[in-house]
């Protein structure tokens, strides 16, 4: 119970970055407090969110994943190919670009659990592989989705709920985040993440196919990353197959804003979430301040560290 | 007059132009900034200038559209590095009212009021044109990109390539790498391309990395001479390899135009003037003969 | 000057949730080694870490030598002739030996430069002055846990210090290398120095300390001189009660069906045709000494090595282990010697901890039932008398003790047919020790079948049905009970390979 | 003794890889075996060789260091700032440059050892505040060095040693590889990186100051990105402080593939050497067989995971 309460009181207070944040931008600047701009700003968080959230698992278990930002970028592509080459119905077609999602989180937890390759380097290898295999696969051009009817409306851009301005890609973001928290919190394979996180050797040696689990866990990071490339997909209605590099050091930088330890066995997904908050309520609200784009990255920086720092000290004050 | 400038009349503040480009480390997209800024101080006006921090990051340059967009401008300014994902954002702004002005090699859509641009294609074909001329029509050529899926680097090579074909055909092209502008990258690559093709003729840069690159791949390769260069884009760099000889010749856009014209165009727009469709800001092949000219500086930065 | 080299008093600590100590105190005099004893979670450590400079005490007077200090950090205690071999290794496991023991105090070729060599030396030098037998060069991490240990007390004793202080560093060693270690305090103790001493191993207080101090949940209970003391009465000071039983038990009837059968077992680096068949409600003990590859064969039976050849049949049918997974559904569970690397999760919570082996006993399609779980934690709390605040606490805010008997539980809430036990009592009190006791017997009377791996002869002789002897990667022998005793089993384990050619051939001859 | 062989077992093993893929691009193209090829590749090792030097030092820490590509990017633009903005004479500036580096390094070691933040988000930060102070700095423009002069020669191009072409930064190159490798084995401080990286603890309590040996060791690794920025300058005879970015996965690339462990405690200077020729090699080689570049990048992805899969093979092999 004591941990609970301490466990969501850090929550609380990472929350209370965010909501630092967003009183300092809507002091600043008359335009971002204004249901457009906040609309504006879930909408930015919802590739990187959706990237944090599968690596939130992977990093819990003392992995790294660097292979989602040109991983997503190979599943946008395929799921324009799957839906404009191959002709698969839309539904199909979202279904196939996550399964391919999954497919390359699988060939990284083969990697990582079977060839115990550090899961850095596996990664790294598949960014470079995935970045490659994306501009293969389109013929380094993009791939338009505009003729999947109803692809940008249902999957990004429409919006479900009358007199909000919220489009459905936020509620997609919110619904996956809701599904990791549970799997991460209630079931076996939740559990298995912080286990082989806290201690590998152990958990092995405890009956746990590790390896087992391993590519499991790397697998639903895997189709988190492929949603992401659906999504990206649907809001641009193209593949765009160039790019995704860089978005990995966002997306975990947001995991890591948000409370999840580096060293494995430590995270929560609503940490995740409030972190890709944090980093898209930064970019959002700086550039309505127009502060030059250079100063800008100087500015996330510092945040960063700011951020996490201040999080652990809480963490340390709320531990005494 | 439109509402928005209404609106900003009776809030007694200046109109306020946000600038979306397709990058901002660059030496070309400062350039046009300067442009841009030049404009809004003559007109009055305020601007914000924004682009993504690479080429291929659409969805970066779509989240600076929608904050763009959350400042309610007077006008709006893009280079769009996919015109059909714009396209929501410009309907938008079309149903708010807000003029939108397409810049650099332009957007594909029916929106914008006005086009300040170059074309890219034929500023390559133009490059081609000298390359050809150089080498007597014939020869193995190598190409350094700088880019393979952007339009500036597409076309830029498409037209170069084009052009060749129809008009050249005895020049060969051996060989296309890629480098994203980065000098050091280029070198390494065309020093390498060089190798494996030790009866190269010439090599063309698509952008002013690439070309300074292939410059320095030659000079260190101690092939000073022996290649004809030819090249996109100025900076002190380029310049002085071409004021050395080291280059033939380089086509240059001309940025700081561009950025003037967009940011003129949109204070036109917003009055509610007449605006004219296509504002072509044009090309020019300079080389150690006409760098000095006046007409050719102009367009020339360091 | 005082009588006392160290003496400390009204010392408190506290941590979140737990009184570790309460008033507490202590002295230590000249030419003494005073052990220091108390159940599991008694406050010994802690204490010992507050006098090393790790925790800060909330309130409490620390003199040396009559004069008052105050412990400002690891630094300033080795400075004030502190120094400490903790409960847990604190070894650079990419280091070699004599790199583990100079770390910091490098011997160097003036300024930044290192001698190797000297270095070297400099550790040679140390390991045949106090004669233990050590590699300077040779890589800690690919030591055994024992050999680890006694680095620890190498380096311990290569500090020029006054006041020793060892937090149970006996509990990963053998009776020889107890015996080993006693002399080396014995020659460490002089007129300006002092040994703090924290062992569970009741026999060896006897033979090595001079007074006990006993502490009990944090408070001090009382010191008493060893020579006029039982130690009936010491474990009745420490854990406030009786402590019964020195029955040992009889042999499992032959006619019992044989669970688990291993012919043959090899391993590339150490085993050596290794085979024994286990009964059903059979506890095998195996001794031997340090690095006689039980450990060995224990990981290779659950495959968490590689064995090179062999065969291993469980209910009479061939299985193949690939890996400990595969073990625990086949019924086989394996508990590790080494707690901290190979036991634990330190960072999660004892119920995650106890649940951990049997997470498909608490969930339902990959659900979660987290409160069976919790309930379950906390009905073994009570029952291995784990002492923590609650079943949420992080398993490395509890005593060394204390986190063994959470991999204890974690066995024992896994309901496996056959268990491997190393060293299951590694760092748990007199008390707790006859619990567990009566724990694996009560497994065994239930009809589950355990190897016990142990190097403490009287356990091993306390709870075994059947001795299985080795020494260098070989099965020496089987004794039953009832004809093992300390000697015989000795034998067999030092009967080294050329003893065992030269009786092989002899046999051979006959 | 016996360790040592082994591990001098292992780096002939390392270097055995390099060597097939040298012999492998002979066959393949005519042009890759020789000698003004081969300095083209030792040229093109220069910068990142360099950078993987000094994060070699991080990671046996334990660390990880994500600044040194923007951070190189930082150090050019002072270097070319000190040699024409200050007018600093050459040597100055050269040393003032190395000297930014360093300060960068102790930045980093601060937020690491002081302020306890995780090394990658700490490096993380710190990539993003070099990009934008490198673009603030220059005013976005490249500073150009030729009026330096000399600069480029003895830095970068020159050939001192008569009759081969080896150009001076390979050079320097392998003279800071060799005092990298003597800090290492044979200083306190190579020792400590070590021992830090087996167990930060564990060093702490046998009373070495892990706090400020942690943040010298990330000084010093500093120092080597800013000589790699002062090479970089010479080359090009500018500063440009656009990009950066990448370059610190390629130089940890090269690192791990020299058998260090990212886990810490583990690792050689000439290991990251090999490395970082087998990465240099390899885009030197695809690139005369006139591979495309999109398969190009397939291809580093499939020799980064062949390279350390076999490294990790044969180790397991020569340990036992
Ligand atoms: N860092 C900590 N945070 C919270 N509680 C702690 C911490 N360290 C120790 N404790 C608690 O303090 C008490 C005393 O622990 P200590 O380690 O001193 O026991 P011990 O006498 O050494 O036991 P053992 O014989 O099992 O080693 C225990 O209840 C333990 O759970
Ligand atoms: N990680 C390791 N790396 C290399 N050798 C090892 C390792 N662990 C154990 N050994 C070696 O294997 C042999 C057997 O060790 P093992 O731990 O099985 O012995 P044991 O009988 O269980 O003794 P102990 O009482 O030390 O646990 C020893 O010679 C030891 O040196
Ligand atoms: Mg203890
Ligand atoms: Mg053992």
């Amino acid at each position: 119970m004591a941990t609970r309460i301490r466990a969501s009181f850090q929550q609380l207070l990472a929350f209370a970055s965010l909501l630092a944040l967003v009183v300092f931008f809507s002091v600043a600047s008359e335009n971002f407090y204004q249901a457009g701009n906040l609309s504006n700003i879930l909408l930015s968080t919802v590739v990187t969110g959706l990237l944090a959230l599968g690596t939130t698992f992977v990093i819990i278990t003392g992995g790294i994943d660097l292979s989602i930002g040109t991983g997503m970028t190979l599943c946008s592509v395929m799921t324009a190919w799957f839906m404009t080459q191959l002709g698969l119905p839309m539904i199909l077609g979202v279904l196939a670009g996550v399964a391919f999602g999954a497919l390359i989180g699988s060939v990284n937890g083969f990697f990582v659990a079977v060839l115990k390759i550090p899961s850095f380097i596996a990664t790294l290898a598949m960014m470079m592989v995935a970045a490659g295999l994306a501009l293969v696969i389109s013929g380094t051009k993009p791939i338009y989705t505009n003729e999947v009817p109803g692809f940008q409306k249902i999957f990004a851009l429409g919006k479900s709920i009358p007199g909000l301005v919220i489009p459905n890609a936020v509620f997609i973001l919110f619904a996956a985040a809701i599904i990791a928290g549970l799997i991460l919190s209630k079931t076996v394979l939740g559990r298995y993440t912080y286990s082989i996180g806290s201690n590998e050797q152990a958990t092995a040696l405890s009956g746990v196919n590790v390896t087992k689990w391993t590519v499991l866990i790397y697998t639903l990071a895997g189709s988190f990353t492929g949603l992401a490339g659906v999504i990206a997909t649907a809001r641009l209605n193209s593949a765009q197959p160039a790019g995704g590099m860089g978005l990995e050091l966002q997306a975990i930088a947001a995991v890591v804003i948000g409370g999840t330890s580096l060293q494995g066995g430590k995270g929560s997904i609503i940490g995740t979430v409030i972190g890709a908050l944090i980093m898209s309520v930064l970019t959002n609200g700086l550039t309505l301040m127009s502060i030059p784009q250079e100063w800008q990255q100087v500015a996330v920086g510092v945040v960063i560290i700011l951020a996490v720092y201040l999080d652990m000290m809480r963490r340390k004050k709320t531990a005494k | 007059d439109t509402p928005a400038a209404t609106q900003d009349a009776a809030a007694g503040k200046k109109p306020y132009i946000a600038i979306v480009s397709k990058g901002f480390q660059h030496q070309f997209w400062q350039s046009v900034k300067q442009g841009a800024e030049n404009a809004a101080k003559e007109f009055n006006v305020d601007i914000s200038f924004e682009g993504p921090d690479k080429e291929t990051n659409v969805s970066q340059q779509m989240d600076q559209l929608n904050n763009a967009m959350a400042k309610n401008p007077q006008a709006l300014a893009l280079a769009a590095l996919d015109s059909k994902a714009a396209e929501g954002v410009l309907q938008e702004a079309k149903g708010k009212n807000i003029p939108v002005i397409a810049f650099d090699s332009g957007v594909d859509s029916t929106v914008p009021v006005a086009t300040a641009s170059t074309d890219n294609k034929a500023a390559a074909a133009e490059a081609a044109k000298h390359m050809a001329e150089l080498l007597g029509n014939k020869g193995d050529i190598a190409i350094i990109g700088h880019s393979q899926t952007a339009t500036s680097g597409t076309d830029r090579r498409d037209g170069f390539v084009d052009y060749l074909k129809k008009n050249a055909p005895d020049i060969k092209v051996v060989d296309i790498q890629y480098a994203d502008g980065d000098q050091a990258k280029s070198t390494d690559a065309a020093k390498a391309i060089m190798t494996a093709y030790p009866n190269l003729a010439g090599v063309y840069g698509t952008n002013e990395g690439a070309a300074i690159g292939v410059v320095n791949a030659v000079k260190e390769a101690g092939k000073s001479g022996k290649l004809i260069i030819v090249g996109f884009d100025s900076g002190k760099a380029q310049m002085d390899a071409i004021k050395e000889g080291l280059m033939s010749g380089a086509v240059t856009q001309n940025p700081v135009g561009i950025g003037y014209e967009t940011v003129k165009a949109a204070v036109a727009a917003i009055k509610g003037e007449k605006v004219e469709k296509v504002i072509d800001t044009g090309f020019y092949w300079y080389d150690k003969a006409n760098i000095a000219d006046p007409k050719i500086a102009a367009n020339l930065y360091e | 000057m005082s009588n006392h080299l160290l003496r400390m008093s009204g010392v408190n600590k506290s941590f979140p949730g737990v009184k570790a100590l309460s008033e507490m105190q202590l002295d230590l005099g000249y030419n003494e080694v005073l052990a220091l004893v108390g159940e599991n979670g008694a406050g010994k450590s802690t204490l010992m870490k507050l006098l090393s400079g790790i925790y800060v005490p909330d309130s409490g007077k620390f003199e040396i030598d009559g004069e008052e200090v105050a412990i400002a950090g690891t630094k300033h205690a080795q400075e004030l002739g502190i120094s400490i071999i903790h409960q847990e290794f604190n070894l650079m496991q990419d280091l070699t030996v004599a790199q583990n023991i100079y770390i910091g105090r490098e011997p160097r070729l003036g300024g930044m430069f290192l001698s190797e060599r000297r270095l070297n030396r400099k550790a040679a030098f140390l390991f045949e002055k106090i004669n233990i037998d050590l590699d300077p060069k040779a890589r800690v991490g690919d030591l055994t846990v024992a050999k680890q240990q006694m680095v620890e007390i190498a380096k311990a004793l290569s500090y020029k210090s006054r006041i020793l202080i060892m937090d149970e560093p006996t509990a990963a060693l053998n009776d020889a290398e107890v015996a080993t270690l006693h002399d080396l305090i014995r020659n460490f103790t002089s007129e300006k120095t002092g040994v703090i001493y924290i062992s569970h191993r009741m026999d060896e207080l006897k033979a090595i300390s001079n007074r006990i101090s006993v502490i009990r949940d944090g408070e001090y209970i009382d010191t008493v001189n060893t020579a006029e003391t039982s130690m009936a009465e010491v474990i009745n000071l420490m854990v406030g009660r009786e402590i019964s039983g020195n029955q040992r038990p009889e042999a499992i009837p032959h006619t019992s069906d044989v669970v688990l059968k291993v012919t043959g077992l090899c391993t590339k680096d150490l085993l050596d045709n290794v085979s024994f068949e286990l009964r059903k409600g059979e506890i095998l003990g195996f001794a031997g000494l340090m690095g006689a590859g039980r450990t060995e064969v224990a990981r290779a039976i659950v495959g968490a090595d590689r064995i090179s050849s062999g065969s291993i049949e469980l209910n009479g049918s061939p299985v193949t282990i690939g890996n400990p997974a595969i073990a625990a559904n086949l019924g086989l569970g394996y508990l590790s010697e080494d707690r901290k690397h190979l036991g634990l999760m330190l960072e999660r919570d004892v119920k995650d901890n106890i649940a951990l082996s049997s997470l498909k006993m608490f969930s339902r399609m990959g659900v979660l039932d987290n409160r069976a779980m919790k309930a379950t934690a906390t009905e073994y709390i009570d029952k291995l008398r784990i002492k923590t605040p609650s079943s949420a606490q992080a398993a490395k805010n509890l005593s060394g003790g204390n986190q063994q008997k959470i991999v204890i539980a974690k066995w024992l809430v896994k309901d496996c047919d056959v268990l491997i036990f190393d060293e299951p009592t590694r760092g748990i009190d007199v008390g707790a020790k006859e619990e567990i006791y009566t724990l694996l017997n009560d497994l065994a009377a239930q009809g589950k079948s355990i190897i016990m791996i142990s190097s403490e002869l009287p356990e091993v002789l306390r709870l075994s049905h059947r001795i299985a002897v080795m020494c260098e990667g070989r099965l020496t022998g089987f004794l039953s009970n009832a004809e093992a005793n300390q000697a015989n089993i000795m034998a067999l384990a030092t009967q080294s390979t050329e003893d065992a050619t030269a009786s092989n051939r002899a046999s051979a001859q006959r």
